[in-house]
């Protein structure tokens, strides 16, 4: 039962990863698509932790642990320089 | 003390971190987690943050609650308007005047505004007055200002003097 | 100490280039330092020489794994003498590097001992994988030698220097993962015994894949087609960098040496030697550009660029014909090439400082401050590069002429003999231009500062060297004999690796 | 299938890092490279043939074979591989950075080419 | 004792090169010491010589390839020793007064003597191939002697053609020789010579011939190669007098007579060298009556000379190589002194153009004298040295045996150069020594100093007694020589002045008397001094080396053109010839191993990865998009490892995913923000074509491979990991332990990819694309935020180091969570304000760093164990109890803090580039005066 | 385990899963970037909440014991989400051709500039 909705839950995650990423490719603006890399993060996590679960193990935490604590640094910089061009100021 | 101990807060913090991470408590796990309470906070320290003095732990717990109840509010609120036909959205940008002016508290507040779905706080003021926040559904800009005034700010005032 | 002789050539310069980075920017102890590590990379060089040159292969097993499990070091009389010229080619390098290019190159001497690393690593090591890293330390460091204190053109040649390499790595890369696929292994001789017995089916993949991995090396060696990149780097090179360049491509021809003779050698089973067909022509295509290159060329550092393709393409055809002559002939050419292209870029700098603008273009006439002693040094090199007798650079040529098979001697003597000629006629031409025609200074103008004592002897040195190996011939080529009967009989080699076990470990579990 | 997949995306991959290799302009050049670094690594690690959910960190109990954990070689060597090619990429970028500022274009070739012969 | 003959010219030289400042005479002596000691050194030699023996020194030189220092001296190199020697000594006395004060006289000496000892060097040559290498010193001498007034054109061009010609047949001699070694078993001279029927036999015979012959033909200046002769005139005279007559023009029909036992004999040598010498004979002679240069009708006339005795080889006759060889004596003595007599007119009148000459036996009489002798012995006047060899080469012309239409037209063409001989040596003596005075001269003209005669004196009086007493002067030394040349007995000759009235004597009155009719018939005919002859040779010489140039050129940057595009098609084109060359035709693929089933996940990401791919290239010229577009790529290929069971992987790959990112950006600052529209239509397609090719190439191979069985060794590690690696994370095991050498090499890449950027950097100011006006931003929350998350990510840093020996983690990913943060304070609280804070010296971690990684290993060699081998140990700590430690710590140490210094260093470097000065200042509207641009 | 434990589980994956869904159909569906803007929020903090309580429960059942490590995750992703979308809004916003930014309104209270100067210069 849980081992089918983790399944299924996963299966829901890659659709939003898909959603994700076409708004990642379409654009239109630079903020989207950046957007849709942040997303993408996020929706990653959501399946690392699921994945963990597939497979009864944790040695998927410290991906998960990565993306949530560092991931965003990617946003910022592309954000940075969309507003500065100069990142490090 | 406050050369050795910056900030207890964040020794606290990291010190919760690390026994999160081992998961065991087990003593060398336990003494290097306190060796690091000690020693990663003096390095923050060196980036010499702004210091804030740290209030009332039970406001802090209140407004905690409040705003976990109101994430999760807010959250179906706006997956139903997501789901909806988007002619019912009517985003719009609202300045927030700010009475905390404490860098922490704003920032707490400015998390708290991105972190509850509908709302997202994108610009402070450069004299740090005013936050810029965007309402997914802005219906009313008073009524939302005072809200968060209200829920978020007030209490913010009180855990950071 | 002397157990632990293979491993010292890489540790002792990346140890120096580690402190160099603690001791501070400071000349002093930075040029100390320097010279204390070369001065013990020369002794170890030597005595690995020695130890190699009892007939022996040394094989130095890494955290004492077994060589398949582990990293083995492995050292034949070929490794040896690859450390021993690299080491020999270093300290003159290094020598004219400290007449002051070593203050404007910021890390310099760390780059240096670090790039002297790779090279050893390269030569030494018996594994693929670890020789792709050593590639790439070595390629790295050369990328900051070459570009440190530079600006403008030297900045292009260094892009597209290191676009190129990266490219030939991701191939390398491609190469190895399609190996290890297929074999299982990445050690040599391992992968030597696995081709061997590979199953018919997956011999045209193994042969595809080594069929890249020949790419990489002769991107590196610089060989048809793949040579294009050598000219504008070289000669855009500070002096003493492109200098120890010289051996740079040496590596590449090394590596296929190496490769081809131990796993697609002559105990390769269907495979045995396939790759020299193929490596023969492009030798001879390349040494007849080449030498069409160094014709051509506007500048006397282009020109050297361009033989020092065309020394690499000679010992393509020298190792391609596969006898054991030509093979050993091959590898005291390389040894000879080495320094005397190395020495002319020396002189090409320094006769460019002596001509004000002109630099070191052919085209223009122009005073030469120093014309007695640069002439003088040019003669020898030009000489010695053209392979005009009695200097090492004949030896080698006859000795590989005299060694090529029936079936080869047309082809090979014609190709050899026309280069060498189109070889001679370029260094008359540029010598006739640069200190023959050299007009006397201007009234009043001062003439330029005499090139520094450091810059003469280190130039001596490398000429010296030609000297001695004209004196030595006959025990350098005998050394060479033998070690081109280790490469062309690859069994004993694999035996020694196979069969050396750790000193504490068990062989097996 | 799952060869097919994997077979087929490190093509694309690759087809897509060797199209950007071939244009004539630094940053492309580096973009290229950067993709045929994902394609080589990918290409290193399949190497080891793909096994989902085994991955090489021994539990105890679990019988130290290859019938459990999948083939850690390649998983050190593309790890090796990754560090280099982030190496190369910082270099090449700065390389790319200089020649720009000192030639005044960033045309691989350092000069922009003539209108005659636009490439 | 043979090897201080030959020792002592180059021993000589380099001391005259050394000691630069003595007075010019003490500089002559010492070199004269050279052949006149020399000479003292033969003439000890020469009882044992002449009695037939053969005085031998061998030493081994490189003796596995046969090449011997081998010295032999039989007659034939003794009589060439004595006359490099004798006329060594003479041509040292003359130049000693001939150089001016303007030259540099030890270069000169040193130059003459190097050539000397090379010409000693090929006589004395026992071992063919040491003879190669004294052959092509010859040449480099003689090309530094040709070009010693460097500041002349003519000079320098006659120096390089002459090497050129040369130094191409030495290539062909060597070639040839080595043939001829191959052939003969031995490239001992002795064994070749004794061996003379096995080799006329062989079947490389033939080429061998003729790759000797082209050796032998070009140094002697023989048709159709002796164009450069008379370009190397442009050489001081005593060199032409030593070089270009008298000895190393002769090393080719020294040659001829060296290898005669063992080459000639044969149909195919005897029409050659005969042919070509009879050509020669003629052509040069022809030549030389049209010359206006004194030395230049004496070099035509060398070359009609070479071609003579050439001719006289080529008749193969025992009696001809006799003659050849009395002529080789003879024409180097008259010949010597004409070329120093004409180095003494042209020093005194300060011309040799014989048009401008004349009447000279009025100024200069007793040296007109000297030089009218010398050419008489040239026109092969009776009762001069000339005379007698002409007339046995006469004698032979008139009996080779066979060929009746050969002996006629060798007799003819005998004939011929006599007659043209007699007229230019009558030009060379009337237009100089006759007629008017000189015309548009400078100078006094008077007789030069008395020792610049001297050596002319000498050789003169030589001619006049072997031409009048042969049998007293001359006739041991050929005879010893004669023997030698021929290795065996000699045939009848006689060396009578008179042998009755002949045919050839016929021949000789005959040539004298059309001669004479000749020059004067010319003259007549036509002004002899207005013919003005272009050296075709040089022409075509010229034409052929610009053709050669010209198409090196061409070739050279054809092909070369310094388009990186090129370099790296031809790459990946090589490569996927290499690749497909072995597959074509074979039916791979498909390998037996079972397929695995693809989840649906798994397809997504698939779709991920190929539309994030390909959505790079399409984007690609709009760099920001490509950029973040190539961060889903990233993503994607970590996704792939975690799902493919690697841990390690993904995490690395998503974090070196970051750093790039930012490395990109910080570099898209200081480029262009687009790439320009590209090259044309078909040049993309062309791209697109090859990048498909290696894209399904590369699919292919992988699917080969991977559809395949796997033989990997990897069971072996994963077993060993845990009991002797002391890890359970077997990738990091590998890292640190099996393969601890790569992990120490990738740190050291890493490491100096941060000093290159450093050393690329660190004064270095770029000029941005774009500046956006307005002050640095300020982000007083996200800054907030970020000191927050920093401690709190160094504790993850160092949870994920210690615990990466036995789960994902380690070393190189702790560094980069060191580093991503401290990059994200750099980002959001700008650099000046991080680094005035955190100041670290990124450089000396990267220092310590490697230090530690090395230095781990190296502990194990304290305990006499291999480099890097682990040790293990568990030390129990008072209060905290038992403390697993791997020595892989300390290794992984080392990783750490290379990496995070080098990533640190890249990241800082290049966030920090200073503004190129000359770039728009950044229009600060809002900042306040504290905020310019860091 | 219980199947009142199970149903709470699969439930938590269920509204983890479809606050994940909701959050990137925002991102495709919505015509504005401030309104696609919100998506992402619901994504990282319900979502991948309970997504993270029901692993924690799982692991807790049936893997390596109650470990709350899961927790982290979430705690970053407060940290860090704020930042990324107040950037990120601050990108378009500069980007935006009329600034859509409403004026702020008069303060009288505090008219004049601030002493201390922040951590962002
Ligand atoms: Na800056
Ligand atoms: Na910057």
């Amino acid at each position: 039962m849980i081992e089918t909705a983790v399944v299924a839950a996963m299966y829901v995650i890659g659709l939003a990863m898909l959603l994700s990423l076409w708004r990642l490719l379409r654009g239109p603006s630079v903020p989207d698509r950046i957007l849709g890399l942040d997303t993408l993060y996020v929706n990653t996590i959501a399946l690392l932790i699921l994945f963990g679960m597939h497979l009864d193990s944790s040695i998927y935490f410290e991906a998960a642990l990565i993306i949530a604590m560092l991931g965003f640094v990617g946003t910022v910089m592309l954000s940075k320089y969309v507003m500065r061009r100069d990142i490090v100021e | 003390m406050k050369r050795f101990l910056p900030s207890l807060p964040l020794s606290l913090a990291v010190f919760v971190l690390w026994l999160l991470l081992v998961a065991t408590f087990s003593v060398p796990a336990v003494a290097l987690g306190l060796a690091l309470a000690v020693v990663l906070p003096l390095f923050a320290d060196m980036l010499r943050p702004e210091r804030a003095s740290f209030g009332r732990l039970p406001v802090l717990l209140k407004l905690g609650a409040v705003v976990l109840l109101d994430i999760v509010r807010s959250n179906i609120e706006v997956a139903r308007l997501i789901l909806g036909p988007e002619r019912a959205i009517s985003p719009g940008f609202v300045q927030v005047p700010l009475d905390i002016a404490n860098i922490h508290g704003i920032t707490a507040l400015a998390s708290i505004i991105t972190l509850t779905p509908g709302t997202v706080s994108a610009e402070l003021s450069e004299d740090r007055s005013h936050l810029l926040v965007h309402c997914f559904n802005l219906r009313d800009p008073e009524g939302v200002v005072a809200t968060i005034k209200a829920r978020y700010e007030a209490p913010l005032k009180e855990i950071f003097p | 100490m002397i157990a632990h002789l293979p491993v010292l050539p890489v540790l002792l310069p990346l140890v120096a280039g580690a402190l160099m980075l603690l001791v501070g920017r400071r000349a002093g102890p930075q040029r100390t330092l320097a010279w204390v590590a070369m001065a013990a990379l020369l002794a170890v060089a030597a005595l690995l020489a020695r130890e190699a040159g009892r007939g022996e292969i040394l094989v130095y097993l890494l955290g004492d794994w077994p060589a398949r499990l582990g990293i083995a070091l492995t050292v034949d009389r070929t490794s040896a003498l690859m450390v021993l010229t690299t080491a020999l080619l270093a300290a003159p390098c290094l020598l004219y590097a400290c007449s002051g290019w070593d203050r404007r190159a910021p890390h310099f001497h760390a780059l240096f001992q670090l790039q002297l690393a790779g090279l050893n690593g390269a030569f030494l090591t018996g594994d693929l994988f670890n020789l792709f890293v050593f590639f790439e330390v070595l390629l790295i460091a050369s990328y900051g030698l070459m570009l440190s204190g530079g600006r403008g053109p030297r900045m292009r040649a260094g892009l597209h220097y290191v676009a190129f390499n990266i490219t030939a790595s991701t191939l390398f890369l491609i190469a190895l993962g399609l190996l290890y696929g297929l074999t299982g292994t990445l050690n040599m001789a391992e992968m030597s015994l696995r081709v061997a017995a590979a199953d018919p089916a997956d011999v045209a993949l193994i042969q595809a894949a080594s069929g890249i991995l020949l790419v990489v090396f002769c991107a590196k060696a610089a060989l048809l087609p793949l040579y294009l990149w050598l000219p504008e780097t070289y000669s855009h090179a500070p002096a003493a960098v492109a200098a120890l360049f010289t051996v740079m491509t040496k590596v590449g021809v090394y590596a296929v040496l190496r490769v081809y003779t131990l796993v697609f050698g002559s105990e390769a089973g269907a495979l045995a030697g396939w790759a020299w067909d193929w490596l023969l022509a492009a030798g001879i295509a390349t040494l007849l550009l080449a030498s069409l290159g160094a014709l051509a060329s506007p500048t006397l550092r282009a020109q050297v660029a361009w033989l020092v393709i065309a020394s690499a393409a000679t010992l393509f055809v020298a190792f391609s014909l596969q006898t054991p002559g030509a093979v050993a002939a091959g590898l005291y050419y390389l040894v000879q090439s080495t320094f005397v292209t190395a020495a002319l870029f020396l002189i090409a700098d320094m006769v460019r400082r002596q001509r004000g603008k002109a630099g070191d273009r052919l085209d223009i006439a122009a005073p030469l401050g120093h014309k007695t002693a640069l002439g003088l040094l040019f003669l020898v090199a030009g000489v010695a590069v053209a392979g005009l007798p009695p200097l090492p650079g004949f030896v080698g040529k006859f000795a590989l002429l005299a060694a090529v098979p029936e079936g080869r001697v047309a082809l090979v003597w014609t190709t050899v003999l026309v280069t060498s000629l189109l070889a001679l006629v370029a260094m008359a031409r540029s010598g006739s231009q640069l200190v023959w025609r050299a007009e006397t200074f201007a009234e009043g103008a001062a003439a330029p500062r005499p090139p520094r004592a450091a810059q003469r002897i280190a130039t001596g040195v490398l000429l010296g060297y030609l000297v001695v190996l004209m004196l030595a011939s006959a025990p350098v080529l005998r050394y060479a004999d033998g070690a081109a009967a280790q490469l062309l009989a690859p069994a004993d080699a694999v035996q020694a690796i196979r069969g050396t076990v750790p000193v504490k470990r068990a062989p097996s579990p | 299938m799952m060869e097919f997949a994997l077979a087929s995306g490190i093509g694309v991959l690759t087809a897509c890092g060797v199209y950007l290799l071939l244009r004539a302009r630094s940053f492309d050049v580096i973009l290229g490279l950067t993709l045929l670094s994902y394609a080589t690594n990918l290409l290193i690690f399949v190497s080891g043939r793909p096994v989902i959910g085994k991955p090489p960190v021994l539990r105890e109990g679990v019988a130290e074979t290859l019938a459990n954990y999948t083939d850690p070689l390649p998983q050190a060597l593309v790890l090796t591989a990754i560090v280099i090619a982030f190496a190369m990429t910082a270099v090449t970028i700065v390389v790319a950075m200089r020649s720009r500022a000192d030639n005044r274009s960033d045309h691989v070739d350092g000069r922009e080419p003539d209108a005659g012969e636009r490439r | 004792m043979l090897e201080l003959l030959l020792a002592l010219p180059f021993v000589l030289a380099l001391l005259v090169a050394i000691l630069r400042n003595v007075p010019r005479a003490a500089t002559a002596w010492l070199a004269a010491s050279a052949p006149l000691l020399g000479l003292a050194i033969l003439a000890w030699f020469t009882p044992a010589v002449m009695s037939g023996e053969i005085p031998q020194a061998t030493h081994a030189w490189i003796p596995r390839a046969g090449l011997l220092f081998d010295l032999r001296l039989d007659g034939l190199a003794w009589m060439f020793a004595g006359l490099v020697l004798g006329i060594g000594v003479l041509i040292v006395m003359y130049a000693r007064y001939y150089l001016s004060e303007n030259d540099c006289a030890p270069r000169f000496f040193a130059y003459l003597l190097l050539f000397m000892g090379a010409m000693l060097g090929m006589v004395l040559a026992g071992n063919l191939l040491l003879l190669v290498v004294f052959w092509e010193l010859t040449s480099i001498s003689s090309f530094l002697l040709i070009g010693y007034w460097t500041h002349r054109k003519d000079a320098r061009e006659g120096a390089r053609m002459a090497l050129t010609i040369t130094g191409a047949g030495g290539l062909a001699l060597l070639g040839g020789v080595l043939l001829l070694g191959k052939i003969a078993g031995s490239f001992q001279l002795d064994v070749v010579l004794a061996s003379g029927d096995a080799i006329r036999a062989h079947p490389l015979y033939a080429p061998m011939l003729g790759l000797v012959l082209l050796g032998i033909f070009t140094k002697s200046a023989q048709f159709p190669l002796h164009f450069w002769l008379p370009h190397a005139m442009a050489a001081p005279t005593p060199v032409s007098a030593y070089l270009h007559s008298a000895t190393m023009v002769k090393a080719g029909v020294f040659l001829l007579a060296r290898l005669h036992p063992a080459l000639a004999g044969s149909d195919l040598f005897f029409y050659t060298v005969s042919g070509i010498g009879a050509a020669t004979l003629l052509v040069g002679a022809w030549n030389a009556i049209f010359q206006h240069d004194l030395k230049g009708l004496l070099a035509y006339s060398t070359i009609s000379h070479l071609g003579l005795i050439t001719l006289l080889f080529g008749l193969s006759t025992p009696m001809a190589v006799v003659a050849g060889v009395f002529h080789i004596l003879n024409h180097a003595v008259f010949k010597a002194s004409l070329f120093m007599a004409a180095g003494i007119i042209d020093h005194e009148a300060g011309t040799r153009d014989m048009r401008r000459l004349g009447g000279l036996r009025r100024l200069m009489p007793f040296t007109s004298a000297l030089a009218i002798i010398a050419s008489l012995a040239m026109a092969g006047v009776p009762l001069l040295n000339g005379f007698l060899s002409k007339e046995m080469f006469f004698a032979e012309a008139l009996e080779i045996r066979g060929h009746d239409a050969m002996r006629l037209g060798v007799a003819g063409a005998a004939f011929l150069a006599g007659v043209f001989g007699v007229a230019y040596s009558l030009r060379f003596v009337h237009d100089t020594f006759f007629g008017a005075g000189p015309r548009d001269v400078d100078h006094e003209v008077h007789e030069p100093p008395r020792w610049m005669k001297i050596p002319v004196e000498i050789l003169v009086v030589a001619c006049l007694a072997v031409g009048t007493v042969p049998a007293l002067t001359i006739a041991p030394v050929l005879e010893t020589a004669a023997r030698g040349a021929l290795g065996g007995e000699l045939p009848y000759y006689s060396l009578a002045v008179w042998h009755g009235f002949n045919l050839p004597l016929l021949m000789s009155i005959g040539s004298m008397v059309l001669g004479v009719a000749l020059y004067f018939g010319l003259r007549r005919l036509f002004d002899i001094h207005a013919v003005i002859r272009r050296s075709f040779g040089r022409k075509l010489f010229r034409g052929n080396v610009l053709a050669l140039l010209r198409l090196a050129w061409r070739f050279t940057y054809a092909i070369a053109n310094g388009n990186l595009q090129r370099y790296l098609l031809l790459t990946i084109l090589a490569a996927l010839v290499l690749a497909a060359a072995p597959l074509a035709g074979t039916a791979l693929f498909a390998g037996s191993g079972p397929g695995q089933p693809m989840p649906a996940l798994g397809w997504v990401l698939w779709v991920a990865l190929v539309a994030a791919s390909i959505a790079t290239v399409a984007l690609h010229r709009q760099r920001l998009l490509a950029l973040v577009v190539i961060g889903a790529v990233g993503l994607a290929v970590s996704l792939v490892f975690v799902f493919l069971s690697a841990p390690d992987l993904a995490l690395t790959q998503l974090l070196v995913e970051m750093v790039t990112i930012a490395l990109m950006l910080l570099a898209l600052n200081y480029l262009p923000q687009q790439s320009p529209p590209g090259r044309s239509r078909p040049r993309r397609a062309r791209d697109l074509a090859i990048a498909g090719a290696a894209g399904l190439g590369v699919s292919a191979l992988v699917y080969a491979v991977i559809t395949r069985p796997s033989q990997t060794i990897a069971g072996e590690l994963l077993a060993r990991s845990l009991p002797e690696g002391y890890g359970s994370n077997v990738v990091n095991v590998i890292l640190v332990d099996f393969r601890g050498f790569d992990t120490l090499g990738e740190i050291a890449v890493f490491g100096i990819a941060g000093l290159v950027v450093h050393a690329l950097l660190r004064r270095s100011r770029l000029a941005p694309a774009e500046v956006i006006p307005g002050g640095p931003a300020l982000l007083p929350m996200p800054a907030n935020l970020s000191q927050l998350l920093f401690p709190l990510a160094l504790a993850v840093s160092v949870y994920l180091f210690l615990r990466g020996h036995n789960q994902p983690g380690g070393g190189f990913i702790a560094g980069l969570v060191l580093a991503i943060p401290l990059l994200l304070q750099y980002v959001i609280q700008g650099s000046q304000y991080v680094e005035q804070r955190l100041g670290f010296d990124y450089v000396r971690c990267i220092g310590a760093g490697l230090l530690a990684a090395v230095g781990t290993g190296i502990a194990a060699m304290l305990f006499d164990l291999p480099f890097l081998s682990s040790g293990h140990a568990d030390p129990v700590l008072p209060l905290i109890g038992p403390l697993p430690l791997a020595s892989a710590l300390g290794f992984d140490v080392g990783v750490y803090l290379v990496v995070f210094g080098g990533a640190m260093l890249i990241l800082s470097m290049m966030g920090t580039v200073k503004p190129h000065p000359k770039a728009p200042p950044a229009t600060s509207a809002g900042a306040t005066p504290g905020e310019a641009p860091a | 385990m219980s199947a009142a434990f199970e149903i709470l589980m699969v439930a938590l994956l269920a509204i983890g899963a479809f606050f994940v869904l909701v959050g990137s159909l925002g991102l495709v569906k919505l015509s504005d970037f401030f309104k696609r803007l919100h998506g992402p929020t619901k994504a990282s903090t319900l979502g991948v909440g309970c997504v993270m309580i029901a692993s924690i429960g799982h692991h807790a059942t049936l893997g390596d014991g109650l470990g709350l490590r899961e927790l982290l995750i979430t705690g970053f992703l407060f940290i860090t989400a704020p930042i990324s979308a107040h950037l990120m809004a601050k990108a378009a916003l500069s980007l935006a051709e009329d600034d859509p930014r409403p004026s702020p309104p008069p303060r009288p209270d505090q008219a004049q500039p601030r002493e201390d100067d922040g951590p962002g210069r």
